[in-house]
């Protein structure tokens, strides 16, 4: 779950960091009364939850509470590669000395966060590793002992820092760190971390994306999710728990397990390449789905137009092969179908899962017994229609 | 002999009194697993399946003389069952739980390093000995005993690999299915060294996925290690870049991490590649 | 540094941990009004930083706000082993089910906490330990990866608390930890932790002890220090960094180095023995003293009417000599002694302290070179006194 | 070849540019220890005594090939200190530092464990090895190079035994103070088996003290795997049951820890104890 510029900076404030003290405005009107409180010129930034909102015209100075309220008036409402901006965040414009970069992440290989910092702050990290790696100064965080002050020194030393900031970067890093580990973040960055003309460092912009995993422990930045910015599937795929991407081809394929889905998606993908089908999405009902998750996830393969045949791959494990038919069934009974459907059931409760779906006697049904199998005659239902 | 388990295995169920850890407990003695006891904090004193229930891991070895656990713990409290069988001296720890935060399992990892007991998972279906033990959560029913190892990080795909490999007639060793998260216990090395020490197996089947370089790696070690021949299966071919294939190590990022490219590893090692589930037995049996 | 039971329980409450809702009077009509308040039975508490105040008389139940304020009356000023009581704390009474004992301190051997339960509550652990030792459950605290619930569990477990408890119980625990952990405490302990005829969890009786060496980073805890309770030179010694344990003997000493001091202590009391001569006090002035300590080390030991003779023992490392001898003349120019002086100066810069030493021309000092022959000398000097 | 410290050591001051620091590191250059380079964050580049300045040890050491350091830096930033020097690799910590909490030392501790780096101290006066290398506080000019080992708890006490024996005309092969604070990084069984390894060393002396009961393991070593012979002394016979002597480590609980259990525990070993600093040197003579 990815937070906004200005969640993100809050959250980074209640631990410690300072930022500039902005609000945000979800009206042209709320915009000129913030940058009549800020005084002095200020900056109108698009909250959306996709990169690349500069160059798209997301960003405006304003010298004026007047002009903040017209910038904002044009943002407002923009769409920025699909993502409508609902609300800006108002500023008060910064003196800028230097830019610099400031983030935590989880370096998988090693199996621990890494804290990096580079002088060249501003750009994204990934462009800098791409062209400058060596301007990337990094440091491995060991989970229990975490990050330490002499770290957060090779940091300022690595960037040469002017020394009488490093009091200031000592603890801002610190509270990153706390910030991270507390908010179970998978990343938070400063992004730029500016030194002003009035020497003080200040989080003019920052991001943090949260681990979907921990955030039972978190309601209080579960509750931050913006789900006005989101495709309606990917809202209703997640509260019923599911796992969904959607691609565009024509066989809506549900399996259990991310592995066997990717390959339900790529056998589709290799079966119907000649005659250009595919698979329309990748649905993950996860280990031990019940009747409702499955209905749910019908409910959703079925709410996409490009869907013209169905395929149910289930190989049982921890999933039971007659809950799995029970939640067709009762799917199947809520919504009606025309259009073919391809069933293999294999696995845990395999004969009383078939042996539901038999007497259910659910028309345009077939049966598979492998994978190959399953995804050819979904292939050919879709031709065949 | 087999690796992991097979019929020395003492096993306790953490977490047995809850809805999975009873189902698969169930299932588990029913396939033949020596299941000794379980662990459910504050129901110590009671008896499930036959099978003395107690309040700590510690108190349940002691008194059984366990040698491995298998956890379906919810995943908020999944970490802290871990360390506690780490903590108690199990060997073998099989985490089926899914959906453990990552910095709990990065904590577990840095603990784990430095004890003598072996994690297999999170988030994975666990161990299969055909005709001798079964951990986890594979259907016993479709596999049989031979001399094909199964090693994989996919749980679901594992029963494609070991149903297209029984249907043709050849049984399997082992079968362990590692998990699909980014930090997890065992990884495709570890078991591929098992295999190759092990004389009932004399093929193994790996199973991967887009995301990382664990397989990448693999196919070092089995350029420089293996003698025995291996067949991989890859998933994710088709996947677009930059989304998450339904559990956190699935993703290809900036390009790295693709099907292809594991692929193409595995082949310059002379490791052959299946393009089906099915293709796998094939393979194997040529 | 030890806190009251009232600060300890004030600091665990932070934490999370239920105590009854109390309050602390300096006069018997606050405990009348505190009693007054908190309605009910109340008990009347000493305040003092010693064990036995149970059998000095200085608990006492009440059943009403006039019972309250004389049993007050009878506790304030009262002497418990040479502590006068000047606080009582007014809690409301249980209704005590059980008592448990819960505490964590440092296992030095083991270099981690470790935590301690017992259902024994109310005795004092150490009696619990040597009469019954095995109704101690212990958990050793690996203080990288903090106390896991699985470890309370154990405890719980151990002293077979109900299991509608385990909940409070495991909250209790965990916020004891965190509570020592963030307190930089060497024993925290709840004595006893209730079971109340409702079915609660509470913690009446608490203790604390901190660790001075980390007391610079918690400025709130250093500032409940009660000096009130400790002998004034106790006080002197520790804010001029000093190191000083009050014996029953006639030499003052004053030693750089605990071992050395213990040394000394060992010598002038062998030395001395047949004539009932020893050491008055330990005095370990630390490494690097400068003048300043050591003319205040100087100062405390002149205060005690017992010295009859000083011996001076330096052995200069990382304390230099010259120093050492500019801190004696400071001191002895500021009071006037006529009491014999056995001086000891060897090591770092010792040519220079001695130097300075003889210019001074201080009366009665004689100088030794070696241990033995500098607490002959002081013995002898006592003698001859 | 002595222990721990000879003239191949290449050291490192942690805190150089402070008032201590400084000081001793004049009289380190002084007495000929190879002092390479000191690390103060925030002053790197800048040059102290002739020597460069580095703002972290693990530039120091890529620069300097430091395989030693010592630590004079302030006890709230002391086992940060430590730390980075195990992080960077130093073969050798020395920490001069007195009053570090004792939770922050638990948790050095942990990570020492598991590194390969061996730290002395902290609150102990450091190694002198006569005539080649001084690490640490320890005044130089009262020790002279010859076969005895003096290993130490307490920093002077450790001064009156060397000089002890050099008025006798017994010279050092090394000094070891180990420190007296109840967690530390070495003890007297490490640096007795390194004194029994060593050719150069013929006896050993021992300084204890009460608290604890490491004298008493190091009795129970010396008659399982010594064969040179170990003079003890024991400071704190006269100290009263519970009351500090001058730092943490040295307290009697509860009759726990006391001169006359560790002395009797030596004498039952065939250590023998020396009842004055000045008889430490007779002993050894005899």
């Amino acid at each position: 779950m990815n937070l906004h510029e200005y969640q993100s900076k809050f959250r980074f404030e209640e631990f410690g960091i300072p930022i500039p003290h902005g609000k945000v405005a979800e009206t042209p009107e709320e915009a000129r009364q913030i940058a009549q409180e800020v005084g002095g010129p200020v900056v109108v930034k698009a909250q959306v939850l996709t990169g690349g909102r500069g160059k798209a015209g997301g960003v405006k100075l304003a010298a004026t509470p007047e002009e903040a309220e017209q910038h904002a008036r044009s943002i407002l409402g923009m769409d920025i590669k699909g993502h409508i901006v609902r609300k800006v965040l108002v500023d008060p414009a910064a003196n800028i000395e230097q830019e610099i970069y400031l983030g935590i992440t989880n370096d998988r290989a090693a199996r621990m966060p890494v804290i990096m910092c580079s002088a060249e702050g501003g750009m994204d990290i990934e462009e800098v590793n791409r062209v400058k790696p060596e301007a990337i100064i990094r440091e491995h965080i060991d989970p229990l002992l975490g990050l330490r002050s002499y770290q957060i020194n090779a940091l300022a030393s690595g960037i040469e820092l002017p020394y009488p900031l490093w009091r200031q970067f000592q603890k801002i890093a610190a509270c990153l760190y706390r910030c991270y580990m507390e908010s179970d973040a998978t990343l938070a960055e400063i992004n730029p971390l500016i030194i002003t003309a009035e020497g003080d460092l200040l989080a003019v912009d920052g991001k943090m994306s949260l681990d979907d995993n921990a955030l039972f422990r978190h309601r209080d930045l579960a509750a931050l999710r913006d789900t006005s910015a989101e495709p309606a599937v990917e809202t209703q795929a997640r509260e019923a728990g599911l796992s969904y991407v959607k691609l565009d081809g024509q066989i809506g394929c549900m399996v259990n397990g991310a592995g066997l889905a990717m390959a339900t998606m790529d056998m589709t993908s290799i079966f119907g390449e000649a005659d250009g089908i595919g698979p329309a999405n990748f649905l993950d009902i996860g280990g031990g789905a019940d009747a409702d998750t499955v209905a749910a996830a019908l409910r959703i393969i079925l709410a996409d137009p490009d869907v013209k045949a169905i395929l149910l791959n289930i190989f049982g494990g921890i999933t039971r092969c007659d809950e799995v038919a029970r939640g067709v069934i009762a799917a199947f009974s809520e919504v009606h179908v025309k259009m073919p459907k391809v069933v293999r059931l294999v696995g845990t409760n395999e004969e009383e899962g078939r042996q539901l779906l038999q007497e259910a006697n659910i028309p345009d049904m077939v049966t598979a017994t492998t994978l190959s199998e399953a995804a050819q005659k979904a292939v050919a239902a879709v031709k065949g229609a | 002999m087999a690796i992991l388990i097979d019929n020395n295995t003492r096993l306790l169920v953490q977490g047995m009194t809850g809805q999975q850890g009873l189902f698969h407990t169930r299932q588990m003695i029913a396939y033949g697993t020596n299941v000794v006891g379980g662990v459910t904090p504050g129901k110590g004193g009671q008896w499930v399946e036959g099978k003395p229930v107690f309040d700590t891991v510690r108190r349940a070895k002691e008194t059984t003389g366990a040698n491995a656990s298998v956890i379906y713990v919810p995943a908020p409290f999944a970490a802290d069952a871990i360390l506690e069988a780490i903590d108690a001296g199990i060997e073998l720890i099989v985490a089926i739980t899914e959906h453990i935060p990552v910095l709990d399992m990065m904590r577990v990892r840095n603990v784990l390093d430095r004890s003598s007991s072996r994690l297999v998972g999170p988030n994975c279906p666990g161990l299969l000995t055909p005709g001798q033990s079964k951990v986890g959560i594979m259907p016993g029913h479709i596999a049989m005993p031979g001399p094909v190892g199964v090693v994989s990080r996919s749980g679901t795909l594992t029963y494609e690999a070991i149903y297209a490999l029984t249907r043709r007639g050849i049984g399997q060793s082992t079968c362990v299915g590692i998990g699909g998260d980014p930090v997890n216990g065992t990884n495709f090395i570890d078991v591929l060294q098992m295999f190759e020490d092990d004389p009932d197996t004399e093929k193994v089947v790996l199973i991967g996925e887009i995301g990382g370089t664990d397989e990448q790696k693999a196919a070092d070690f089995i350029a420089q290690h293996m003698t025995k021949p291996v067949v991989a299966f890859v998933a994710g071919r088709k996947a677009p870049e930059g989304r998450t294939m339904g559990h956190a190590g699935a993703i290809v990022e900036g390009g790295v991490g693709t099907a292809a490219e594991k692929i193409a590893r595995f082949q310059d090692v002379g490791v052959r590649v299946a393009q089906t589930p099915e293709e796998i037995a094939e393979l194997i049996a040529s």
